[in-house]
């Protein structure tokens, strides 16, 4: 057994995981063709920088479960393809995972783009994929699983405990983003929210960046500025990634202390922490269903298995790796409540599935493919980590679609 | 033709690269009749391959646009991707005017991501897209016009070579920025997505598949026509002679900016047309199609098919963009060494590309 | 059809505070042969640059009969019919030499119509009887990157008898030629000359004699001396300047 | 060692039942929940207990902890001690106290109070800057007694505002309207935004508020535009750094290096391992920035010498398919690091001097990294210059580039010229990669940012000259950030670059031309 789990890492760290050779496999395993396990995660281009850890996390539950015997007796095999942060070869590599190498299932995406270009494929092929990240919500396809919070379980909840007495009471909302969907629909979502609490437009401040936007200093003094109308004002973030780290120091450098304007980010995690000195920032606080020093039994087990796969104590784990895990164990598991990895046998054996996710909650797969999820806000601290500093008593149920777009209700159904 | 007293040697090749040219189109024509053979079959062709290929027949079509601005007038675009995308956007703002009321919000008019970023109304821009005539027209339209003013403005000050490659280059660049500003009514990153017909046929079809495969391999043996005639007339000898001492030309009495302008913009309007039918076939068009790397990639198509020739455009672009889509699954985290040392090897040891190295062994 | 003079007066051309020319005037009569000579960095080429548009003078008029040719850009003053031949030959190198001579000869210059062109009974005949005059018919075909550096002048020089000008400006044929090509390209010359105006640059004092025409001496940019061979060559101010330094 | 564990237990427990004065009661509060956290250290600040400094300090730098029984104690370098008494204690088995911003903020005003009058200067500044940050009537005895015994203008200067701040929501309508007139007197944001808030409670003060508010808007305006000039300037920097070494491969050289943007980036990833080798090593781990420079260099020179030497060599005359052999070497060298290093950001740690905001006379406030990084990039452009201007193998490298066969006439070696000189402007896109993991990620993508920005900057300073890449970087510097405020980030950027494209039609060598006739061949 062991010696399948070496070879298959070592040969998915090759990069030849779609070519796996046959003779490896002992007769743990029973007769029928191995189960395939598409990743879509680009290991190239821009989007690399946050994707390749979530390759590695579902090559790591691919040899975690080869290791528990396979799946159905049968042995589980990750197709690797990199569709390099390019949209249209997204949609090019999702129609080859499901029409040459036919997988059953796809674990991929990140940005909502990529998601969206592959969508009418999975729809027309009847594959199914299962999306990791944090969303804009607005979508429910039958043939994707989407494990990520949508945004009721990471904005809303956030900038209610910004006003809050605990979060600092605040009354002013500098809602700083990138410019694409994600932000533009949090935002609006957030702007109606913030509107049904009493907050006024003139108290909130929208601005939006290019991707990889490294230059900070005029928007970081305007924020500066608009804190300094005499109401305790706290920034809301949905920065992308990459531009987070000179974000920070910007913010750090131009004494931007949590304790005057706190802010709170939905798309920082242990990942992009790691890249940036944290000290000056401490306090400052990000939204998220998981942080890796959550203690629990399932957090446990999710970092022992990370650090024994990856074994290099530097690499950390976050939210969307813990989405991507859940995901893995509970499509496993519909695979072997269903005794088929046939996608419409599976796709009635996912709802209602429960896994105890590293969160420390029991996480449920609801009809509309979306999971119960908690909140927690975590605040950053000198090494790198977060602390958690509030979250929900329980999972709470998604909004795909969310009150507070008022076109939501003209919405067609099915 | 002036062509009397050609040698043996390269007419035979011509003969060859002709008799190639013709099987590979009859072959790649074939491609989507022999999909319907069973699978087990052993002519049997995948919906992979076809729904690959027809992508790589739009790729052929931008490589050869590409090759007459850069092969034969000496205009290296590093923003001919941007001609492209365009093409692509006005193809996209039909199909997102088709989907009609079947938008996740039902709105007769508005496309979903107008509805959600609150638009009230269509944009002016957006009117008329809604006929396949009109959108067709910008298609070819919106690219020209866009070379015609670069084109003119660069051509008319003389700005050539490098300055005009990286002149191309931030054209591109700005454009990227600027319709990834989700203000500018073109859907932002996400760009457009979820198509549900065209000409009244539904696109997730295998007919419609193989109907967009046709359009395009026809478009790809019209533009090569075209691209031919035009380079062997008396135009195309101008055009070599710009590209090769411009200021004699004009001592000459040509026009030179005219001619190049005319060039360009032809040039753009075939990228245009290439986007057009990419679009509906990858089921996506958003601004990275504007990112300068992929106008770059372009250029890379031609120079390792062979510049100067039109069969090697159309050859380098299958033949980078088949590798490329075999490599990124079966060597993902190594398949930029190979395409990168590809990219090097073709530059230093064939100048002339794949064609060279054909008639090298011609000779 | 009357023959049009060029006319230059009171021409400057100022290059980063550097005066290539200076209050240069100079007339050439129609039919006229003028040979213009003068040290480096007299404004000889530069004076074939403004007359042929490549160059914009910073004062003064420059005009080709009726046409102002500071306003004119190189194409048009080209098919005003001025034709230039230039110092080092600029010849198409991708192209044959039949193909050069096509591109030379006188027909319309617009894109469309090249686009259209059909050669005619007509222009192939005057293609190959310029191939005939300057020993390039057996080469027809071949590209004219291959051709000997003297190959390259006569096929310029064809070129320009293609183009048919009225007016025709040379800068320094023979340079690099060995004697029996220089004697083939005097022959050239004069055989164009015959019909046209033309204005010769040369340093070669011999060649300039062997063209026995009114001579103009050009220094610092404006006209030292003028007249015939002898008579410049004696006059004391073009001796300081070609001997005294 | 068991003895004296029991003492200490004895101690522990004996302590509630002796101090039974506030201090130990309100201590206890410090290791509750965040409320009463917040209380404690708010009653804490108002007795006035010096005691009760270390324990909030500690608390406020994670270096308070609990113990079962609900004591707590301190962790200082050497072990630990018990908060209420300052007596040794253990550690073990005990928490760390957790805090949220609400109790930062009620620790920094405790803290605030209590360091009003300590002896050590720095505190007392900060304690002043505290206390200005949360006013209340019960600090202005406070202040007024610390005002009384400060010496330094600098902290009276600060105590003066905190004082104005508390007096302005004490009740004596006098006490306020001197309050107002000092904040109004002031040049200081906070000030602003303290009589912003004021407005609520004192509607009969209104006026007099407005007043102080628009007095200091106007000398806020000279200081936004000085600001706005810097962070033109700042950028320009940056600018300038990822230009200077294409103005020598491309501007002097003529090679396009698509590959220029992996040098920097190869820069970035050496200055990483200078900081990670250096990190034990006590004596050296604070010069490790300064240690990468030469680092950089090195590296990515000698990456330009063997790109030049193997590959571009062979293809001098032929700029164009540079272009594509660079652009093949830059996606491999990409892929390299990224298979070496791991696709995620690498931490490069700013050393303590490039921290923060420093304030320039008339108070104008720039970010350390970003100051330094433009004398910085002002000191290496005059370096550079001088360096061909000055040394042989400068007056070599201009002899080749101008004259190729005249320079080989007179025996310069071109070719051993060339490599150099590519080497050079390969080493100084290097050191640019260092400036620049003081402000961006340090990815694997780092340099394909810039390297659009750079070629633009190269052409509208006109090829081959430094001093207009120089003026270009900075233009385009100041323009963008002059723009950005109407036109948003991305739009003034299109605009810089509509704009440059036009220019380049109107001057299409750029605004410093090379001159002569060598410059139109």
């Amino acid at each position: 057994m062991t010696d399948v789990t070496r070879i298959s890492r070592r040969a998915a760290l090759m990069g030849f995981g779609a070519t796996l050779a046959a003779p490896a496999i002992g007769p743990a395993f029973g007769q029928g063709a191995p189960i395939k396990v598409g990743v879509l995660h680009s290991l190239s281009g821009t989007m690399a920088i946050s994707e390749t850890a979530l390759r590695d996390t579902v090559l790591m539950m691919v040899n975690w479960i080869n290791g528990r015997g396979g799946l159905l007796g049968r042995r589980v095999e990750a197709v690797v393809v990199d569709p390099a942060s390019n949209w249209p070869l997204f949609a090019e590599k999702a129609r080859e995972l499901l029409q040459v190498h036919r997988v059953d299932v796809t674990f991929g995406c990140w940005t909502s783009v990529s998601r969206k270009s592959v969508l009418p494929v999975f729809e027309e092929l009847n594959g199914m994929l299962f999306y990791p990240v944090q969303y804009e919500g607005e979508e429910e396809s039958r043939n994707i699983f989407y494990t990520g919070a949508a945004p009721n379980q990471q904005a809303i909840p956030a900038v209610e405990y910004l006003m809050s007495a605990d979060g600092g009471g605040a009354r002013r909302i500098a809602l700083l983003g990138t410019d694409y969907v994600y932000p533009r629909t949090t935002n609006r979502i957030l702007r109606a929210f913030l509107n049904s609490k009493g907050i006024a437009d003139a108290d909130i401040l929208e601005e939006y960046t290019p991707f990889g936007h490294s230059d900070w200093q005029g928007i970081v003094a305007r924020v500066k500025r608009f804190a300094g109308e005499g109401k305790k004002t706290a920034i809301v973030s949905t920065i992308n990634g990459d531009a987070n780290v000179p974000f920070y120091r910007e913010l750090g450098n131009q004494g931007i202390k949590a304790e005057d304007i706190p802010s709170v980010a939905f798309s920082v995690g242990e990942e992009e922490l790691a890249g940036i000195d944290t000290r000056p920032l401490v306090g400052h606080l990000a939204a998220w269903n998981y942080f890796m020093s959550v203690q629990s039994p399932a957090n446990t087990e999710f970092l022992n298995l990370w650090r024994a796969y990856i074994n290099n104590p530097r690499r950390v784990t976050n939210d969307p790796m813990e989405a991507t895990y859940v995901g893995f164990k509970m499509w496993a598991q519909a695979v072997a409540a269903a005794g088929t990895t046939g996608v419409d046998a599976v796709r009635t054996a996912m709802y209602g599935q429960k896994v105890d996710a590293p969160s420390g909650f029991t996480l449920e797969m609801h009809r509309n493919h979306h999971l119960s999820k908690p909140v927690m806000i975590g605040e950053v601290q000198a090494d790198g980590q977060f602390n958690t500093v509030w979250k929900t008593p329980g999972p709470i149920v998604a909004e795909n679609w969310s009150p507070f777009i008022p076109e939501n209700a003209n919405r067609r159904r099915g | 033709m002036s062509a009397t007293t050609l040698d043996a040697a390269p007419s035979r090749l011509r003969l060859g690269l002709r008799a190639g040219m013709i099987g590979a189109v009859c072959l790649l024509a074939a491609f989507p009749v022999l999909n319907q053979l069973p699978e087990t079959h052993a002519l049997h062709v995948s919906d992979f391959l076809v729904s690959v290929s027809g992508k790589w027949i739009c790729y052929a079509i931008l490589a050869l646009s590409l090759d007459l601005a850069w092969g034969y007038a000496g205009i290296l675009s590093l923003g001919h991707g941007a001609f492209f995308a365009l093409g692509g956007y006005a193809m996209g703002m039909h199909l997102m005017r088709l989907i009609g009321p079947r938008g996740v919000y039902g709105h007769p008019v508005l496309p979903d991501f107008m509805v959600f970023l609150g638009y009230r109304e269509l944009p002016w821009y957006w009117l008329g897209f809604d006929s396949f005539a009109f959108a067709m027209l910008m298609v070819l339209l919106v690219p020209g016009m866009l070379a015609l003013v670069l084109g003119w403005l660069c051509f008319r000050s003389r700005i050539t070579g490098v300055y005009l490659s990286i002149i191309t280059q931030a054209m591109t660049y700005a454009l990227m920025l600027a319709f990834f500003r989700n203000d500018m009514g073109f859907g932002g990153n996400n760009g457009f997505t979820d198509f549900k017909e065209l000409l009244g046929m539904p696109l997730n079809t295998g007919a419609a598949r193989a109907t967009l495969f046709y359009a395009s391999l026809v478009s790809l043996v019209v533009c090569y026509l075209l691209c031919r005639w035009m380079t062997a007339t008396k135009y195309g000898r101008v055009l070599t002679a710009i590209r090769d001492a411009e200021s004699r030309v004009r001592f000459l009495g040509y026009d030179v900016t005219r001619h190049k302008l005319f060039a360009f913009v032809a040039s753009a309007m075939m990228a245009g047309l290439a986007g057009a039918l990419y679009v509906p076939q990858v089921g996506i068009i958003n601004p990275g199609e504007f990112s300068p790397g992929n106008s770059i990639e372009a250029v890379v198509w031609v120079a390792v098919g062979g510049r100067g020739t039109l069969v090697g455009a159309v050859l380098g672009a299958f033949s980078v963009n088949g590798l490329k889509t075999w490599l990124t699954s079966a060597a993902p985290d190594l398949w930029l060494f190979v395409l990168g040392g590809l990219f090097v090897a073709v530059t230093l040891f064939l100048p002339k590309g794949l064609i060279g190295l054909l008639q090298g062994r011609g000779k | 059809m009357k023959g049009r003079r060029l006319y230059l007066d009171g021409v400057s051309v100022v290059f980063d505070g550097f005066r290539a020319l200076n209050n240069l005037a100079l007339v050439v009569e129609p039919g006229e042969m003028r040979a213009v000579i003068g040290p480096n960095g007299a404004g000889k080429t530069t004076m074939m640059d403004v007359i042929t548009g490549k160059t914009r003078p910073t004062a003064g008029v420059a005009s080709f009969g009726d046409a102002d040719l500071t306003r004119m850009d190189e194409a048009a003053i080209a098919n005003l019919g001025i034709g230039r031949k230039f110092q080092k030959p600029t010849v198409f190198d991708a192209l044959t030499v039949f193909e050069n001579l096509e591109l030379a000869l006188k027909a319309p210059r617009g894109p469309i119509a090249c686009l259209r062109w059909i050669l005619s009974g007509e222009g192939r005949a005057r293609v190959e009887e310029v191939m005939e005059e300057t020993g390039l018919a057996d080469r027809a075909q071949d590209p004219a990157g291959i051709l000997s550096h003297g190959q390259r002048q006569w096929l310029e020089i064809g070129m320009l008898m293609m183009q048919d000008p009225e007016l025709l400006l040379v800068d320094e044929p023979v340079a690099g030629m060995t004697d029996a090509e220089t004697e083939h390209t005097a022959a050239l010359l004069a055989r164009i000359a015959g019909k046209h105006s033309v204005v010769v640059v040369e340093h070669d004092l011999e060649f300039v004699r062997a063209l026995g025409c009114r001579v103009t001496v050009l220094h610092e940019g404006s006209v030292l001396s003028e007249g015939s061979i002898d008579h410049v060559q004696n006059d004391p101010r073009v001796v300081e300047v070609y001997l005294g330094r | 060692m068991a003895r004296l564990l029991a003492i200490l237990l004895m101690l522990a427990l004996a302590l509630p039942a002796r101090a039974q004065d506030a201090f130990i009661d309100a201590l206890a509060g410090l290791g509750g929940g965040f409320g009463a956290q917040a209380e404690a250290a708010d009653r804490l600040g108002t007795l006035g207990d010096p005691r009760a400094i270390a324990p909030m300090r500690a608390l406020s730098d994670g270096r308070l902890l609990r113990r079962a029984d609900g004591t707590l104690i301190i962790r200082t370098d050497g072990g630990a001690i018990e908060a209420a008494t300052g007596a040794p204690a253990d550690a073990t088995g005990a928490e760390t106290v957790r805090i949220n911003n609400r109790v930062r903020v009620a620790l920094r005003g405790a803290l605030g109070k209590l360091q009003l009058v300590s002896p050590d200067a720095g505190e007392r500044l900060a304690a002043a800057e505290a206390v200005f940050r949360s006013p209340s009537a019960e600090n202005v005895p406070l202040l007024d007694a610390a005002l009384a015994r400060e010496t330094q203008p600098r902290i009276r200067e600060r105590m003066e505002l905190a004082l104005a701040a508390s007096r302005l929501v004490a009740t004596d309508a006098a006490q306020k309207r001197a309050g107002i007139a000092t904040l109004g007197a002031s040049s200081s944001p906070e000030a602003r935004a303290i009589l912003l808030e004021a407005r609520a409670q004192n509607a009969d003060l209104l006026a007099e508020i407005e007043a102080a508010v628009a007095a200091i808007d106007r000398r806020l305006a000279v200081r936004r535009a000085a600001e706005t000039f810097f962070q033109g300037l700042s950028l320009g920097s940056v600018l300038l750094l990822a230009a200077l070494g294409l103005a020598v491969t491309f501007g002097v050289m003529g090679v396009i290096n698509m590959a220029h943007g992996e040098f920097v980036m190869l820069g970035a990833y050496t200055t990483f391992l200078v900081q990670q080798a250096l990190r034990d090593i006590p004596g050296l781990a604070p010069f490790a920035l300064p240690l990468s420079i030469p680092a950089a260099f090195l590296v990515a020179g000698l990456g330009g010498l063997l790109m030049e030497r193997g590959l571009i060599r062979h293809l001098y005359g032929r700029p164009l398919e540079t272009l594509l052999l660079t652009f093949g070497v830059g996606m491999m060298i990409q892929q390299a690091v990224r298979l070496a290093f791991g696709a995620q950001n690498r931490e490069v740690t700013s050393p303590p001097w490039m921290q923060g905001t420093l304030l320039l006379p008339f108070d104008i406030p720039v970010t350390a990294n970003r100051l330094w990084i433009l004398l910085f990039s002002l000191a290496f452009f005059v370096l550079i210059v001088a360096a061909i201007r000055f040394t042989r193998f400068g007056l070599e490298m201009r002899a080749v580039t101008q004259r190729r066969p005249i320079a080989a006439a007179m025996g310069i070696r071109t070719g051993r010229v060339d490599a150099l000189t590519f080497a050079f402007g390969s080493g100084i896109a290097g050191i640019a990669g260092v400036a620049l993991s003081q402000i961006d990620n340090v990815s694997p993508n780092l340099g394909t940012g810039y390297i659009i920005d750079s070629f633009l900057v190269v052409v509208f300073g006109g090829v081959g000259s430094l001093a207009g890449t120089l003026i270009a970087s900075f233009g385009l510097g100041l323009i963008n950030k002059v723009l950005e405020p109407w036109a948003g980030a991305v739009l003034a950027k299109v605009f810089v670059l509509v704009a440059v494209m036009v220019f380049i039609q109107r001057r299409p060598r750029g605004l410093f031309p090379q001159k002569g006739r060598a410059a139109e061949a």
